[in-house]
């Protein structure tokens, strides 16, 4: 069995989890992009994905209840980064951004863990994914695919909407241009605003779906913002491209890389982080900023 | 002090330096001073039929919430049972949050020693909170009755240290032969938590095992409350042709291995054994299914079949609406313990109970009956779990006895 | 917007010492304990605003250096002497020569660069202290005796002398991180947090002061560990977790950046919430508490305690793009 | 089209008594494939003003950028009093004497008139890596600083935040501070924009009373202030010197009249307020 052969797997399951970890961090990295908000509850939101998963499924939810509770998750997701979105507004210092968005996401945790209590819950997967699937000669867990499939649904929609629509062009023009906020109107700023929701929604979407494999329990949220920040910091603030390729490498450091080099295992992902940050303190793919070309 | 603060109002610094004076003139409870210990050894009510104040420390936030519920409860039956009475004396319950650390969990034992006067401690999930306090407890003559922190080094016949829970390492020798015997001559494959307890489980169980001729496929430690999927793990478990998996896990990580120890199709192949953690208590429920066949060994099971058990758990489940787990029997264990050193006591004073606590003997406890080895270990029983499903749930079904 | 860094009236300073040495004498050992605890921690937070809120490098490593003081402490101590003034020069020292070493890369980025990469490093020297053997891994380092002032002195045991000892070294530690703020480089310091750009226009390497700063920084983080570690006579990874790196940071914004005094205030009040506040009312609570004493902050304080509102234009992210 | 090219300097001449301060070869500043700045040279003689004009996106600012080390360039040298500084970078080129100020003042905005410019006067005549502060040393950075600030006539602001400074004053305390970065050759960008008549006018006169020890090069749109500045002009287009001279000579070279106006920016009558 050649080396590819014996690391195909796990570097298909890396892919698992670049997948959650992608739809979980864009929210972040375009929340910072066009609005210049470190948001540092994101991780809460997400984890309130998983609990509307804990609350919502059982083992037997067919297709369409997974599909409501995708849908009652990125609902309420919608809901909660308006309200961030309010809340953070007239706070423009990143330092009290911080304060401000993690005595939120605290107060949160600790809501979250009177209402669902602090054993650790699992959130089943739906009936028709439950299984695995034959890979290799090995099993593979069927939901970890459709994981794959969904994320990469849901991130082309993303791109497409970002790409192709005018409330994108806005989005990517504020991203490249922070000081043209300033020059526009409500609506526009609506629109920004919208980009707060739909981040918070991708999060507990992405929350929801990670249920499944990561489980559902008080601290998952700061385990889940790390990692998030890590992602967006290396693939580089405001950039979906970078969202992308940062979720890719840690997904593989954290699958790949502890398969590897086992002994370093818990140095590898800041570890990583930090190299990749001293060579390029943009990140991978940093979102295009003016060059200086006009000056 | 709202005189000051008003005379103050326009130099915010001042009223900084005044709130900071009055906040910590707030914590104080009495006006000793710290520059002396006559106040700081436990139990100064010492009357012989006075009340005696027992510190129940468990964690009440992070990750082992869920114990120190457990526990609480435990501890909190045993005295509902006794009419809140150990050894005679009414007893004054103060709880302290353990945290997840020990910069929580430290200092709370402090504040119930040196602020609250108990005259024993009862609780510690953590072993690096217990191993922090130990010198603590020992300087201020409070015994300490650890219910769960399992450090191997942790007892070792210190006046002050005693442990009603269990040693990390026997657990793991506890299955070395039975594996040995099970694989036949095949291999195994270990794997645990990156730390210290994880590191002492593997050690204890590698003795036993190859001390009974069995031979180890390979070793991994995952990152400790880091790692969220095994799959590289099990992919090199599947590759080393190990017979049979041996891991050390609890909490979350438990939940996520055992469920991925399904989904990845390695259950049903290859035998998964582990200390009892793996599958306890609300653990085993969040595991669901996944985790039939998992067999574990540990100093109690909630399924077994004695009288003295069957009446506990009916007693916990009526009190508490579920199920009791090893944590609870712990702590209801840890005051049984000091019920006993109480009564033989003389007065309420830490060095009282801890005078008495090398002579209460054998204990009845819903594990069965057990007494405090040399170094103030438990000298207690193993019992051979296997998952299966009972009366519609999930439960650890007593299959076998260890030594 | 008046600067008030350095410009305690000496009255006030006076007052508060007096105030702060008379503890031991006023409450019980409980509450001097925590007093102790709290001291060391301001410390380590006045280091922290040192870089975040005077140089404009907010940073998540202070923990980390923190963290080398007190293990160092703890091995002298174990393996040398327990002379604690020994211990607070090994521990300054190493913390020191660690932050000159990760310094030299970490200060090339800045803002939320920097802040990501001084949070891996917190995270890697919490690494390294869960799994050496020789500094107790993941049980932490135990067995450090009781630390003496000279040889053959009596061992401060009892929370009254260690509380002393901490206060000294905070005391100490602050008067560094005032007597830096004053002077030139202290200068040089906030107009590389006002303008790096600037900065190197006038003919000085923002990196050089960016640099010496983090050093001077660690070193009192440092010292702040060893006097953590003169207390609790026990150190844990959990010390130098994300979580009290994150809290050391979040008491710089409470306290009000920049000011240095304000922002030990301000780890005073997440101490006081946590261990205090939480502890005896609200057991299991600490996060609910200390989230609504931050959110409240944001609104009621807008400038910290300490009254003073950080620049605006604070360390842009990118600010590697010279428009 | 002529361009003075590198090989041509194309600066008059200085009177054979002046030193030259600054000589430039073949700068060349390129983001990709746009060159914006296209082998530029020149020399600067002590005690004199350059004034550099041109169209927006001539390549003026990046020709600035590239001087002060800010802008890494494809190719080109420069020789600052004789010394070879082009691989200096920023800190250090201004520490060698070549000190510029910004198109938007950049000052260290949070800190006081006087701490601004006793960051430059630290840097010069100080030590600004020193952590500790030393009483008479200090005080001899602070008089050194307010001497600078009460020559560009704002003694009565010491100790004002620059933030709460107006604009002109803004640029006032950046000459002061320039000052104390004891300069060879300042490079001002577009000092005056965004003053009124008055503040111009004011401002000029603070250009005009600078040390004739140093040279200074002015990026400048407003024309007057070029002619009453400048002892000499290049007009840059499209990143090169289409033309160079003393002020009388660029008024009447056709090819500038040409570069204005294929600028698109030809209904501007830029050169009839000073040729009536």
């Amino acid at each position: 069995m050649g080396w590819l052969d014996a690391n195909l797997l796990t570097m298909l399951n890396g892919l698992a989890l670049a997948a959650l970890l992608f739809l979980i961090a864009v929210g972040l990295s375009l929340v910072f992009g066009t609005m210049d908000v470190l948001n540092l509850a994101h991780g809460v939101v997400s984890l309130t994905g998983a609990y509307i998963g804990v609350a919502l499924l059982d083992p037997a939810t067919g297709t369409i209840g997974f599909i409501v509770a995708m849908l009652a998750a990125a609902a309420i997701g919608l809901v909660l980064g308006a309200v961030l979105a309010a809340v953070t507004s007239g706070v423009s210092d990143h330092l009290r951004q911080a304060l401000l968005t993690l005595g939120i996401a605290m107060i949160a945790g600790d809501v979250l863990g009177e209402v669902f209590g602090s054993d650790v819950r699992s959130v089943p997967p739906p009936a028709f994914l439950g299984g695995s699937v034959e890979i290799l000669g090995r099993s593979y867990p069927a939901y970890r695919l459709a994981v794959i499939v969904l994320s990469l649904i849901i991130g082309v929609a993303l791109f497409l909407v970002l790409e192709r629509t005018k409330a994108g062009a806005l989005v990517r023009a504020t991203v490249a241009d922070r000081t043209m906020v300033e020059a526009i109107g409500v609506r526009s700023r609506l629109v920004l605003g919208g980009v707060f929701a739909v981040g918070a929604a991708l999060a507990t979407l992405g929350g929801l779906l990670a249920g499944p494999v990561l489980g559902a329990q008080p601290g998952l949220d700061n385990t889940v913002l790390l990692l998030a920040l890590v992602v967006v910091v290396i693939g580089g603030l405001g950039s979906i491209r970078g969202a992308v390729l940062g979720a890719v490498l840690v997904g593989q450091v954290q699958t790949l890389g502890v398969s590897l080099l086992p002994d370093l295992a818990s140095f590898l992902l800041f570890g990583a982080m930090a190299v990749v940050l001293l060579l390029k303190p943009a990140g991978l793919l940093p979102a295009r900023y003016g060059t200086g070309a006009r000056a | 002090m709202p005189g000051s603060f008003r005379r103050h109002r326009r130099h915010p610094r001042h009223l900084s330096v005044v709130a900071t004076v009055a906040a910590l003139a707030l914590g104080a409870t009495a006006c000793g001073g710290s520059l002396s210990d006559s106040g700081s050894a436990g139990g100064d009510a010492s009357g012989d039929s006075g009340a005696v104040k027992v510190g129940l420390v468990v964690p009440a936030s992070g990750v082992y919430e869920p114990l120190g519920v457990d526990m609480t409860n435990g501890f909190q039956l045993y005295l509902n049972q006794h009419d809140n009475k150990l050894g005679g004396h009414e007893v004054d319950l103060v709880k302290a949050d353990e945290g997840e650390t020990p910069d929580t969990g430290v200092p709370a034992v402090q504040k119930v020693i040196s602020q609250d006067k108990v005259s024993a401690v009862v609780g510690i999930v953590n072993s690096a909170t217990a191993l922090g306090v130990k010198e603590i407890v020992t300087q201020n003559k409070v015994p300490l009755i650890v219910a769960n922190a399992g450090a191997d080094d942790l007892a070792d016949g210190s006046d002050y240290i005693w442990r009603s829970s269990f040693t990390n390492g026997s657990i793991g020798e506890s299955l070395g032969k039975p594996v040995a015997d099970a694989v036949k001559g095949g291999t195994v494959y270990v794997m645990a938590a990156d730390y210290a307890a994880g590191h002492e489980y593997v050690a204890g169980f590698k003795k036993a095992f190859t001390a009974a001729g069995g031979k180890i496929a390979g070793e991994a430690y995952t990152p400790f409350g880091k790692t969220a999927d095994w799959q590289p793990y099990l992919s090199k478990v599947q590759n080393s042709g190990a017979k049979a998996v041996y891991v050390f896990y609890a909490g979350a990580e438990a939940v996520n291995f055992v469920k991925q120890y399904k989904s990845f199709g390695l259950a049903g192949k290859l035998p998964l054994y582990a200390p009892g953690f793996l599958t306890e208590g609300g653990v085993l429920k969040a595991q669901g299914k996944a985790a039939k066949g998992v067999r574990t060994s540990l100093h109690y099971s909630n399924l077994l079949d004695t009288t003295e058990n069957k009446t506990f758990v009916g007693a916990y489940t009526k009190a508490y609406d579920a199920p009791p787990t090893v944590y609870a029997v712990q702590a209801y264990d840890a005051a049984a313990v000091l019920d006993k050193a109480l009564a033989d006591a003389d007065g309420t004073s830490g060095d009282a109970i801890a005078k008495a606590l090398g002579g209460i003997g054998e204990i009845d406890s819903p594990r069965g009956t057990w007494k405090f080895d040399a170094d103030h270990n438990p000298d207690e029983p193993y019992f051979l779990r296997e998952v299966k499903e009972v009366d519609g749930g999930l439960g650890n079904v007593i299959i076998g006895n260890l030594e | 917007m008046t600067r008030r860094t350095g410009r305690l009236r000496p009255a006030g300073v006076l007052l508060l010492v007096v105030i702060l040495a008379a503890v031991p004498f006023l409450l019980a050992s409980y509450p001097v304990s925590l007093g102790g605890r709290i001291l060391a921690f301001a410390l380590v937070v006045v280091s922290t605003d040192l870089l975040t809120g005077v140089t404009g490098m907010p940073t998540l490593a202070q923990v980390g250096y923190f963290g080398v003081g007190a293990y160092s402490a703890g091995l002298v101590g174990i393996h040398w002497t327990d002379n604690l003034i020994v211990q607070l020069a090994v521990g300054t020292l190493a913390a020191g020569l660690l932050a000159l070493v990760t310094g030299v890369v970490a200060v090339r980025t800045a803002g939320i660069v920097f802040l990501m990469v001084t949070l891996a490093i917190g995270e890697l020297i919490h690494q390294v202290a869960d799994r050496l053997d020789f500094l107790g891994a993941s049980n932490g380092l135990v067995g450090i005796p009781a630390g003496t002032l000279y040889p053959g002195g009596e061992p401060l045991i009892l929370a009254g002398y260690t509380y002393w000892w901490a206060l000294l070294v905070f005391l100490l530690g602050l008067t560094v991180a005032y007597v830096v703020a004053k002077s030139p480089l202290g200068l040089s310091m906030r107009a590389v947090r006002e303008s790096p750009t600037r900065l190197r226009a006038v003919g000085q390497s923002t990196y050089v002061v960016r640099l010496v700063a983090f050093i001077i920084a660690g070193a009192i983080a440092g010292a702040a560990g060893t006097a953590w570690t003169a207390q609790t006579r026990f150190v844990s990874p959990g010390d130098l977790a994300f979580s009290v790196s994150a809290l050391a940071l979040l008491s710089v914004v409470l306290g009000g950046a920049g000011t240095l005094w304000g922002p030990a205030i301000g780890a005073a009040v997440v101490f006081l919430t946590r261990d205090w506040l939480a502890a005896n009312y609200f057991t299991g609570h600490a996060d609910l508490l200390l989230g609504i004493v931050f959110v409240l902050a944001v609104f009621l304080l807008p400038r910290g305690i300490a009254g003073y509102q950080l620049s605006r234009r604070s360390d842009p992210p990118h600010s590697g793009a010279a428009a | 089209m002529n361009p003075v090219t590198a090989t041509d300097p194309s600066v008059p001449a200085p009177a054979a008594s002046a030193p030259l301060l600054l000589e430039v070869e073949g700068l060349t500043v390129r983001y990709g494939a746009l060159t914006a700045v296209d082998s530029v040279g020149m020399r600067l003689a002590v005690g004199r003003r350059h004034a550099l004009i041109g169209p927006n996106g001539a390549g003026k600012s990046s020709l600035f950028a590239a001087l002060a080390g800010a802008q890494r360039t494809a190719g080109g040298q420069i020789v600052l009093d004789g010394q070879e500084i082009t691989g200096h970078d920023e800190a250090q080129r201004a520490k060698a004497g070549l000190v510029r100020t910004y198109q938007h003042s950049n000052l260290f905005s949070g800190l006081s008139v006087l701490d601004n410019v006793r960051v430059g006067v630290e840097r010069t005549e100080g030590q600004p890596l020193r952590p500790w502060p030393r009483r008479r040393a200090d005080r001899r950075i602070v008089e050194a600083a307010i001497e600078s600030i009460e020559r560009v006539g704002l003694a009565d602001r010491l100790n004002a935040p620059v933030s709460a400074l107006s604009h002109g004053e803004r640029r006032q305390v950046e000459v002061a501070l320039v000052l104390a970065c004891h300069p060879k050759v300042v490079l001002f960008d577009e000092p005056t924009a965004g003053m009124s008549a008055a503040e111009t006018h004011h401002f000029a006169a603070l250009i005009e009373s600078l040390p004739d020890t140093m040279a200074a090069i002015i990026i400048e749109h407003d024309l007057d202030v070029v002619f009453r500045l400048a002892h000499s002009i290049s007009v840059l287009a499209a990143g090169k010197v289409i033309a160079s001279g003393t002020p009388a000579q660029v008024r009447d070279d056709p090819a500038v009249q040409e570069a204005y106006l294929g600028s698109g920016r030809g209904d501007e009558p830029l050169f009839e307020e000073v040729s009536r």
